[in-house]
């Protein structure tokens, strides 16, 4: 149990109570919350796998972005003032067993795989060298990418918007 | 310098247009400023290819070249000498200067500006593809949208102008797709000894197979990519195109149109036709049938330049004389003329670009070209008649102004030419200077001189944008006139290595036929 | 040092032109002042060049210095410039009378729309002018060449509101490009063969015998095409008389000193390129047209006209001058010229500049009451040109007639003699119609007494050029540097071998003997010319409508020009106007007619074509598409449309069939 | 930290009873409060500062009367143990806890707001060794962690269930959200520069004197980067003239209606805090950092490393400064201003600024 | 308890996605569902992160989550305006109202 494994426990833990408060509550806000902090945890998980650009990234987009755009979304659909946020389920038995058979199935896999798992190394910066990759080999997907983008803002906007009266 | 700049300065107008359609049609000055911002990109692109461009080595430049179609070793592979270097600094220049002429476009604005930028894209690519396939391909991407500019765009025969500019251009496609599927076939590739489209490999004799080595295929061969490259100069009988084009056309069109297309069919001969069938250029019949035409275009066109009363006829017309004096330099085989003819190929560009660009002005404000139509307008627009005096100064010839060098430099090095006899032609074609002169200046006095024509007293001096797209070209009109070595010093290795390529191809393939 | 002078000279003017057309209307007096001064400059400039030139008193003195202006292969072309004696007098000629006309045009063209303008064209013209004397090559010479034709075109066609004025602008400069043309060719010819532009080179060809034969004959005579074009010889000359149409002070410049003194100055420049066929063809031309010209100006009623004619005839003298070998006696006589005939121009202007802007001279007369300052000075030129002994003209003039004479003496051909004897019959012509004018305008009772009585005396920046060239005018033929300086440039100078020295030395001794014989025709011809028009004009004796009326079929032949106008108008306007109409037509009818033939046939073929496609294809592929409808239609029925549920549906699945694989592994 | 860890623990035997995790864990918590502490005394002296800036900007004195009654410290005077006192009062105030509220987040907001501005000084560098963690990303981290308040903010808002609340709450989450965009393309504009996201990087890129300082470099396309990171900034920490979900004269207090007591202290002092990280922040980024303005001058005595701490929060301190001056001189903007400030006309000219730099740096 | 490894990251990363896909198919409410997607995605790209640290040493994993996570957030964004579209039109976000697929 050293510093490594108890950071791991800490922010694993931290992610699937966290998820778990996401999927069976039914407070909307209390949804976003759980899903806020199992991002969050995520982003330590990926600190530990030596991604630190990403879990800023990761940070940045989902905390700062995706999180906030789901609470305006949640008060924007929702007659809010006064009025519980509440959710219903449904099918939520056949949702549980096949959520665990695939569970089940997805665990088999991982320790059923031979991984061809290699000593991991130093952890060394990645910033420079995740930005020479996208700038160099990875140039297409990453235009596409930020086309992409620029379509979904664009789009996002304009469905978004109030209609012309 | 940045990697990959051809690729750059060939995609950038493409990129463009995708902004362009994705931008509200009613954003019209929004579509215009990311017309003008991405082809200004382009010239500070152009610009650094001018300053990084090796002037001393005759191989190709700025080389990229990446498999493309596997199966038919087809390459996306583009490079630049000093004779396409010229092209891609005139194309760069002359499509910034459409895109402001193009501001007062009302119509379409967005497809205008879209189709404008892919036109750009496949003008760039001609000039920088080294594999015949990808230029085939980027000449017929050009086709298609100059056929809508001209077709939607333009004056009232429009549909007729542009069906018939489509037809001949068509034409001399499928002539030069024959040429190239007959070189494709028979040309081997170096390395894998397959089948190939690259022209360097073509440009070497010795990858040549098959029919090829039969002297009268390759004769053949030439006759049809010389009237698949001659439509596009054009050459006397298949210029026919050009005056109702370029008539037709708006004003930037036409800029485009004489100011770039016309330079890729003498492009296309000497990237082209010369050296990969030197043996057939220099075939006598051929050769002298060639300066025959050359000739011809000079007196032909410009006496028929006199007989219009159409002013933007008269500047088409005058187009043809002066290509025709591109391919007499071109074809003295010497490096004088093939010096002269590229500098020609690009003097004609500016100036014809700012005739058209003047004609453009007048027929704005008096919405006719009737040469009779006007007078006087001198005393009306001094600035505007100080500007086209400029330019038509230059399209006669007079010295100090650009198109002097490189009509005295076609002329001597057509008639000092060593392989050939051409002083008759060329004292014929000299001919052309004083027609030119003579028509150009009866239009000037017919426009601007004599009492002010009552219904143009209040015609509005030319504008600050209009200015913008002529001072440039002015500018570079005396600029070129007094240092032509700007220019020139692009050119020169290259273009006397392909002088010395096409003269010393061996011509013993006669003996095979 | 010099060359540096030279390069100034040459460039201020052309900076002033810059200046002047940008910015000329906002300088103060919209910027006369600043050409009028930069010419003051160039002239003491050019004082300085020819002092230093002179003060080595060396016939063979040449300065030369090039740079390379464009390298192309194995073709290198140099521009440069070549500073020797006929240079520095060029050089000096230009720049006095430009610098005159300029002080003159303050006064004539005060309060011109154009005032500005006016400036910075003069000031191009000048630039030009001073270029085409200086450089050292052929390309740079017809470079020159042309851009003193396009400011020839600005400044005749100044006032182009006037249908005339912007006709003769055309005209001048279209027939000037004829020549030019011919020129071109010889240069191609010249450069086809010694593959260089410069004089020097390419006189060290012809020194070496490598240019020589035909084909030296042929360059000389097409060289000699612009000179015909540029000094208005026959058959060229049309446009000179018809360029009086820009402002009176041009025409001083243009036809006096400059433009017109080009060709002359090509000549002399490039004279050793001209073979001995080549140089009975110059003689002939010049004589003829000095001859022509003369008759014709006998009878102008219009006091530019009758100046312009004579224009043409003097420069006929000189080219027949350097025709016959007095290389000397023809640009003597240009110097000379300049003088008198700027002067003579400039007294018309300030004529004409009092009269309110009449021109003809059947409404002058008695005017030299009124203009003193002018009528002295327009009298000291007249009597110049006319070749009344002791002023320059008589010196230049008796030069040419005496070297007409020695050659005659020396071949002893009757072409010769032949061409001396109009020479010496015109030297006539020109003094009875010289003074006839002189008569005309300031003698006599005012015929317009309207006009006569508006009349003055012009401002002091008009009388000031005037006198100035007055002076020139009296002393400019004393002395013998001239003749010292300027030598015949012989081949030797350009090769090693000195063997034709020997032959023109020769030539040189026959020509004195005939001096004596020349001087005295010449005086005598001079005053019998002067006695007949005082008869007729001053005192009156014999009235000249009555001999025009005697000889009406020779009076119309003359006041119309000889038809040269109305012939290559019917000839050569029309022919190339008609021919660019047929081609036109062709174009049109024929060759697009074949196009629109071939495209109407294509059209027919295709919708034969397309009603087959729209019956029978197309029915096909409906049929297809109907049933492909009928099993989607079929096939909906099975959806609830619920997400989640299908989400559901398809991990069910996906789960089935995992652990069916599982089973079955 | 963990070097650190690792250290301690092979130095001293005290340490290496423990084991690593522990110590970490430890350390964590010291750190944690340490910082905390450390922005809650800035606040203070901010708060302080703010008041007195503020009084002497409209002619006034401000807080004169407390002192305490300490002696010595009496003698300073100018009313400095104001801010103490207040201090004092709201840790004494009672919790009030709105009926309607959500309890549990109405507790939890006012946190994540504090932790995401405390978190960022983790990296806010205030000497070449006075630093917590000089990370790679660091101005990356930043950027993140302080996304974190967007969420507080909106909470707040929406547990208070009161409509200002909410309000004020989604407006300023809006707001910083919007913020964000230009303030994250200038930074770009310098770690494309510096072609490194480590603070001390940055800021020995500018070493040398005022003239290598960022902000007249590229001339003038950083001293645009700069005016924008300002005003970005500043409108992310929803300070005057952009205080628009505050508004009294609307929102009441905008998110922070409904809390009060200790609670309200937290809001009110990641405000202070915020201000505080951004002054470092610019500095860092435009203004050199630690180094000091004279460079080689003076024999380079000013570049000892102990003068480092000092000028940094000199610049902080200045830049904090010029936040409250604004606020006192400039009237509030409109929401459409607002939304139009930052999208039409910082967003285009952060654009124009990275496009200038790069091509600048191309050609 | 084993020192954690790759297992370990696999582990948790299958037990987010499973989380992730309970809350897409049993929520009523779309936002949710939108929220149990950006959990998947999370999940799959602890999964790359995992790969690129211990089987594949090259940073392609790392990129791979570079891309998603790109892409999530132009997911989101788009997802959310079309929530809030249909809540427009029929004045609900539940997904089990949302039926006009039905056949």
């Amino acid at each position: 149990m050293n510093y490594f494994d108890l950071t791991f426990y800490v922010f694993a833990i931290g992610a699937v109570v966290s998820a778990g408060m996401m999927v069976f509550s039914r407070n909307l806000i209390y949804c976003a919350v759980g899903l806020l902090f199992a991002l969050a945890s995520v982003a330590g998980i990926y600190v530990l796998l030596g991604a630190d650009f990403l879990a800023a990234t990761q940070l940045m987009v989902y905390v700062g972005g995706i999180v906030a755009l789901l609470l305006f979304g949640i008060m924007l659909s929702v007659k809010f003032t006064g009025v519980e946020l509440r959710t219903g389920t449904l099918q939520m038995l056949p949702g549980l067993m096949i959520a665990a058979g695939l569970f089940l199935l997805l665990v088999r896999m991982v320790f059923r795989t031979e991984w061809a798992v290699n000593q991991p190394g130093e952890m060394l910066p990645t910033t420079s060298t995740i930005g020479k990759r996208i700038m160099t080999d990875l140039l297409i997907p990453f235009e596409i990418a930020s086309i992409l983008l620029l379509v979904a803002l664009i789009g996002a906007a304009y469905m978004a918007r109030r209609e012309r009266t | 310098m940045i990697p990959n700049i051809l690729s750059f300065i060939v995609f950038l107008p493409v990129v463009g247009m995708f902004i362009v359609l994705l931008l509200p049609r009613e954003k019209k000055t929004a579509i215009k400023v990311v017309s003008a911002v991405f082809t200004g990109l382009q010239i500070v692109l152009a610009w650094q290819i001018y300053v990084n461009f090796d002037t001393n080595t005759t191989s190709m430049q700025f080389v990229e070249q990446v498999k493309w179609i596997e199966s038919f070793n087809i390459w996306y592979f583009v490079g630049i000498d000093g004779l396409s270097v010229s092209m891609v600094l005139l194309t760069a220049l002359l499509s910034f200067i459409a895109i402001i002429a193009s501001w007062n476009i009302d119509k379409a604005v967005k497809a205008y500006f879209a189709l404008f930028l892919l036109l750009d894209a496949g003008m760039m690519g001609v000039f920088v593809a080294l594999d015949f396939f990808l230029f085939y391909i980027f000449w017929e991407v050009m086709l298609l949208p100059m056929y809508f500019l001209i077709g939607i765009w333009g004056g009232p025969r429009r549909e007729y102008a542009a069906i018939k500019f489509f037809l001949y251009t068509l034409l001399g496609s499928v002539l030069m797709l024959l040429a190239l599927l007959v070189l494709y076939f028979n040309v081997k590739d170096p390395v894998t000894g397959g089948h190939t489209f690259n022209m360097l490999h073509m440009m070497d004799q010795a990858n040549h197979t098959g029919i090829l080595n039969q002297f009268n295929i390759r004769l053949l061969v030439y006759a049809a990519l010389f009237i698949g490259f001659a439509i596009k100069v054009p050459i006397f009988p298949f210029h026919t195109w050009l005056p109702d084009a370029h008539v037709e056309a708006p004003t930037p069109i036409s800029v485009i149109l004489a100011g770039v297309l016309l330079k890729m069919g003498t492009y296309g001969m000497l990237r082209i036709s010369f050296p990969i069938l030197p043996d057939a250029m220099k075939w006598e019949p051929f050769l002298y049938g060639f300066v025959t035409l050359a000739v011809i275009n000079i007196v032909y066109g410009s006496l028929c330049a006199m007989a219009q009363s159409d002013l933007k006829k008269l500047v088409a017309y005058s187009s043809i004389g002066h290509m025709g004096v591109v391919l007499l330099g071109m074809a003295g085989l010497t490096s004088l003329g093939m010096n002269g003819a590229v500098l020609q190929m690009f003097n004609h560009g500016i100036v014809s670009g700012m005739l058209f660009l003047l004609v453009g002005v007048i027929y704005d404000r008096a919405h006719h070209r009737e040469i009779d139509g006007f007078g006087g307008l001198a005393s009306q627009m001094p600035i505007y008649t100080g500007i086209a005096s400029l330019a038509f100064f230059a399209n006669l010839g007079l010295p100090g102004l650009n198109n002097f060098i490189s009509e005295a430099f076609s002329f001597l090095g057509a008639f000092g030419s060593e392989a050939f006899n051409l002083k008759v032609f060329t004292i014929i074609g000299t001919l052309g200077i004083i027609l030119t002169a003579g028509y150009m200046l009866w239009t000037l006095q017919r426009v601007f001189f004599g009492p002010l024509n009552p219904k143009y007293v209040n015609m509005p001096e030319v504008n600050t944008r209009e200015l913008i797209t002529l001072v440039p070209l002015g500018v570079l009109v005396i600029v070129l006139g007094v240092y032509p070595n700007l220019v020139l010093n692009l050119l020169e290795v290259s273009l006397n290595n392909l002088v010395q390529t096409v003269l010393n191809a061996p011509s013993v393939l006669l003996g095979m036929q | 040092m010099i060359v540096d002078y030279v390069v100034w000279i040459i460039l201020l003017p052309l900076i002033s032109f810059t200046i002047q057309i940008f910015f000329g209307k906002r300088l103060p007096r919209q910027g006369d002042w600043l050409p009028t001064s930069v010419m003051f400059v160039d002239l003491l400039l050019a004082l300085i060049v020819a002092g230093k030139v002179f003060s080595a008193y060396d016939p063979d003195f040449r300065i030369a210095r090039s740079f390379e202006w464009v390298v192309l292969g194995t073709t290198t072309i140099k521009f440069g410039l070549l500073i020797d004696n006929l240079t520095a007098v060029m050089l000096f000629i230009v720049t006095l009378v430009s610098s005159l006309v300029h002080l003159f045009s303050i006064g004539y063209m005060h309060g011109d729309p154009r005032y500005s303008r006016y400036f910075a064209y003069l000031s191009l013209f000048s630039f030009s002018m001073l270029g085409l004397v200086s450089v050292d090559n052929f390309l740079g010479i017809y470079m020159f060449w042309e851009l003193v034709g396009v400011s020839s075109f600005l400044l005749i066609g100044f006032w182009f509101e006037k249908h005339s004025a912007s006709n003769a602008a055309k005209k001048a400069f279209l027939v000037n490009r004829v020549g030019d043309v011919g020129m071109f060719i010889g240069i191609l010819l010249i450069f086809a063969i010694t593959h260089t532009f410069n004089f020097d080179e390419v006189f060290g060809k012809i020194a070496s015998g490598e240019f020589a034969g035909a084909l030296l004959t042929a360059a000389g005579i097409l060289i000699f095409c612009g000179a015909v074009g540029k000094s208005a010889q026959f058959p060229l000359h049309v446009w000179l008389p018809d360029a009086m149409e820009g402002p009176t002070p041009v025409s001083a410049l243009i036809h006096a000193a400059t433009m017109v003194a080009a060709g002359v100055y090509l000549v002399g420049r490039t004279f050793v390129l001209y073979t001995e066929t080549a140089l009975l063809i110059i003689a002939g031309i010049g004589t003829i047209t000095a001859f022509i010209a003369a008759t014709i100006a006998v009878v102008q009623m219009d006091i530019k006209k009758v100046l312009a004619y004579s224009t043409i005839s003097q420069l006929g003298y000189m080219i027949a001058a350097l025709g016959v070998g007095g290389y000397n006696a023809g640009l003597f006589h240009l110097m000379t010229h300049a003088f008198f005939k700027a002067l003579l121009f400039l007294g018309a202007g300030s004529v004409i500049h009092a009269m309110h802007h009449e021109q003809d001279m059947r409404q002058m007369g008695g005017l030299r009451h009124k203009l003193p300052i002018t009528f002295v000075t327009f009298l000291i030129a007249t009597m110049a040109i006319s070749g009344v002994p002791g002023l320059s003209g008589f010196f230049s003039k008796d030069a040419i007639l005496a070297a007409a004479l020695g050659k005659a003496m020396e071949t002893g051909t009757l072409y010769h003699y032949l061409i001396f004897a109009t020479l010496i019959f015109t030297a006539g012509l020109t003094a009875f119609y010289m003074f006839r004018a002189l008569f005309l305008t300031f003698y006599g009772t005012p015929r317009n007494q309207e006009k006569y009585d508006h009349a003055h005396e012009s401002p002091s920046t008009m009388t000031i050029p005037l006198i100035a060239l007055a002076l020139f005018t009296v002393i400019g033929g004393y002395g013998s540097w001239f003749e010292e300086l300027i030598r015949k440039p012989s081949l030797a100078m350009f090769s090693t071998g000195a063997a034709q020295e020997a032959a023109h030395a020769a030539a040189e001794g026959a020509a004195h003997g005939a001096h004596t014989i020349a001087m005295v025709l010449s005086i005598l011809f001079a005053f019998a010319g002067i006695f007949i028009a005082a008869l007729y004009y001053y005192w009156n004796k014999y009235s000249a409508e009555a001999v025009s009326e005697k000889f009406a079929a020779l009076y119309r032949f003359l006041w119309n020009k000889w038809y040269f106008d109305e012939l290559y108008q019917a000839t050569a306007v029309r022919g190339t106007l008609l021919l660019s109409r047929a081609m036109g037509w062709f174009d049109l009818k024929v060759i697009d007619g074949i196009v629109n033939g071939t495209a109407r046939m294509t059209t027919l073929l295709s919708f034969g074509s397309g009603t087959t496609d729209n019956r029978v294809v197309d029915g096909l592929v409906n049929w297809v598409a109907r049933i492909v409808g009928w099993f989607g239609a079929t096939l909906r029925e099975i959806q609830t449309g619920k997400v989640q549920a299908y989400i559901l549906m398809a991990l069910g699945a996906f789960i089935l069939l995992y652990v069916i694989q599982l089973a079955m592994v | 930290m963990e070097a650190l860890i690792q250290a301690l623990q092979s130095q001293s035997a005290f340490f290496s009873q423990f084991s690593e995790s522990l110590l970490a864990l430890i350390f964590f918590v010291l750190f944690g409060l340490l910082f905390a502490t450390v922005a809650a005394v800035c606040a203070l002296v901010f708060v302080y500062l703010e008041r007195k800036v503020s009084a002497h900007m409209q002619d006034r004195l401000g807080p004169m009367e407390v002192n305490t009654e300490i002696p010595v410290l009496k003698k300073i005077g100018h009313g400095w143990a104001q801010t103490l006192a207040d201090a004092f009062k709201l840790l004494l105030k009672e919790d009030i806890i709105p009926d309607a509220a959500d309890r549990r987040l109405h507790l939890i907001a006012p946190f994540i707001l504090f932790a995401a501005v405390i978190a960022a000084f983790a990296v806010m560098p205030f000497g070449e060794k006075l630093v917590v963690s000089d990370m790679n990303i660091g101005v990356f981290f930043v950027l993140a962690i302080t996304s974190f308040s967007v969420i507080g903010v909106i909470l707040a808002g929406w547990a208070s269930n009161n409509k200002w609340s909410l309000l004020g709450g989604m407006r300023s989450a809006a707001q910083i959200v919007s913020y964000e965009i230009p303030n994250g393309l200038v930074v770009l504009v310098i770690v494309m520069q510096v072609g490194s996201m480590r603070f001390n990087d940055i800021v020995i890129a500018q070493s040398g004197g005022i003239l290598n300082w960022h902000v007249f470099q590229f001339f003038p396309l950083n001293l645009i980067a700069f005016i924008i990171a300002f005003l970005a900034t500043l409108a992310e920490a929803n300070r005057a003239p952009f205080d628009l979900p505050e508004a009294e004269s609307e929102l009441t207090a905008g998110f922070a209606t409904e809390y009060s007591g200790f609670k309200w202290a937290i809001f009110y002092l990641s405000e202070y805090a915020n201000m505080f990280l951004i002054g470092i922040f610019l500095s860092a980024l435009f203004l050199g950092g630690w180094t000091s303005p004279f460079g080689s001058l003076f024999g380079g005595f000013f570049d000892q490393p102990g003068w480092q701490p000092i000028w940094i929060i000199l610049k902080a301190v200045a830049i904090v400064f010029l936040q409250m001056w604004l606020r006192w001189t400039l009237p509030r903007l409109r929401v459409d201003q607002l939304m139009y400030t930052s999208w039409k006309v910082l967003t285009p000219f952060a654009f124009v600024a990275i496009f200038g730099v790069g091509l600048w740096m191309l050609l | 308890m084993m020192a954690v490894g790759l297992h370990h990251f696999l582990v948790l990363s299958a037990l987010l996605f499973v989380l992730g896909l309970l809350a897409v198919i049993t929520k009523k409410n779309a936002v949710t569902v939108l929220m149990g997607i950006e959990l998947i995605l999370n999940a799959a790209n602890i999964n790359f992160i995992a790969f690129s640290r211990y089987v594949d040493t090259d940073l392609d994993g790392q990129l791979f989550a570079l891309f998603v996570i790109i892409t999530a957030a132009a997911a989101a964004a788009v997802a959310l305006a079309i929530v809030l579209n249909i809540y427009k039109q029929m004045r609900s976000v539940n997904l089990d109202e949302a039926d006009t697929l039905a056949g």
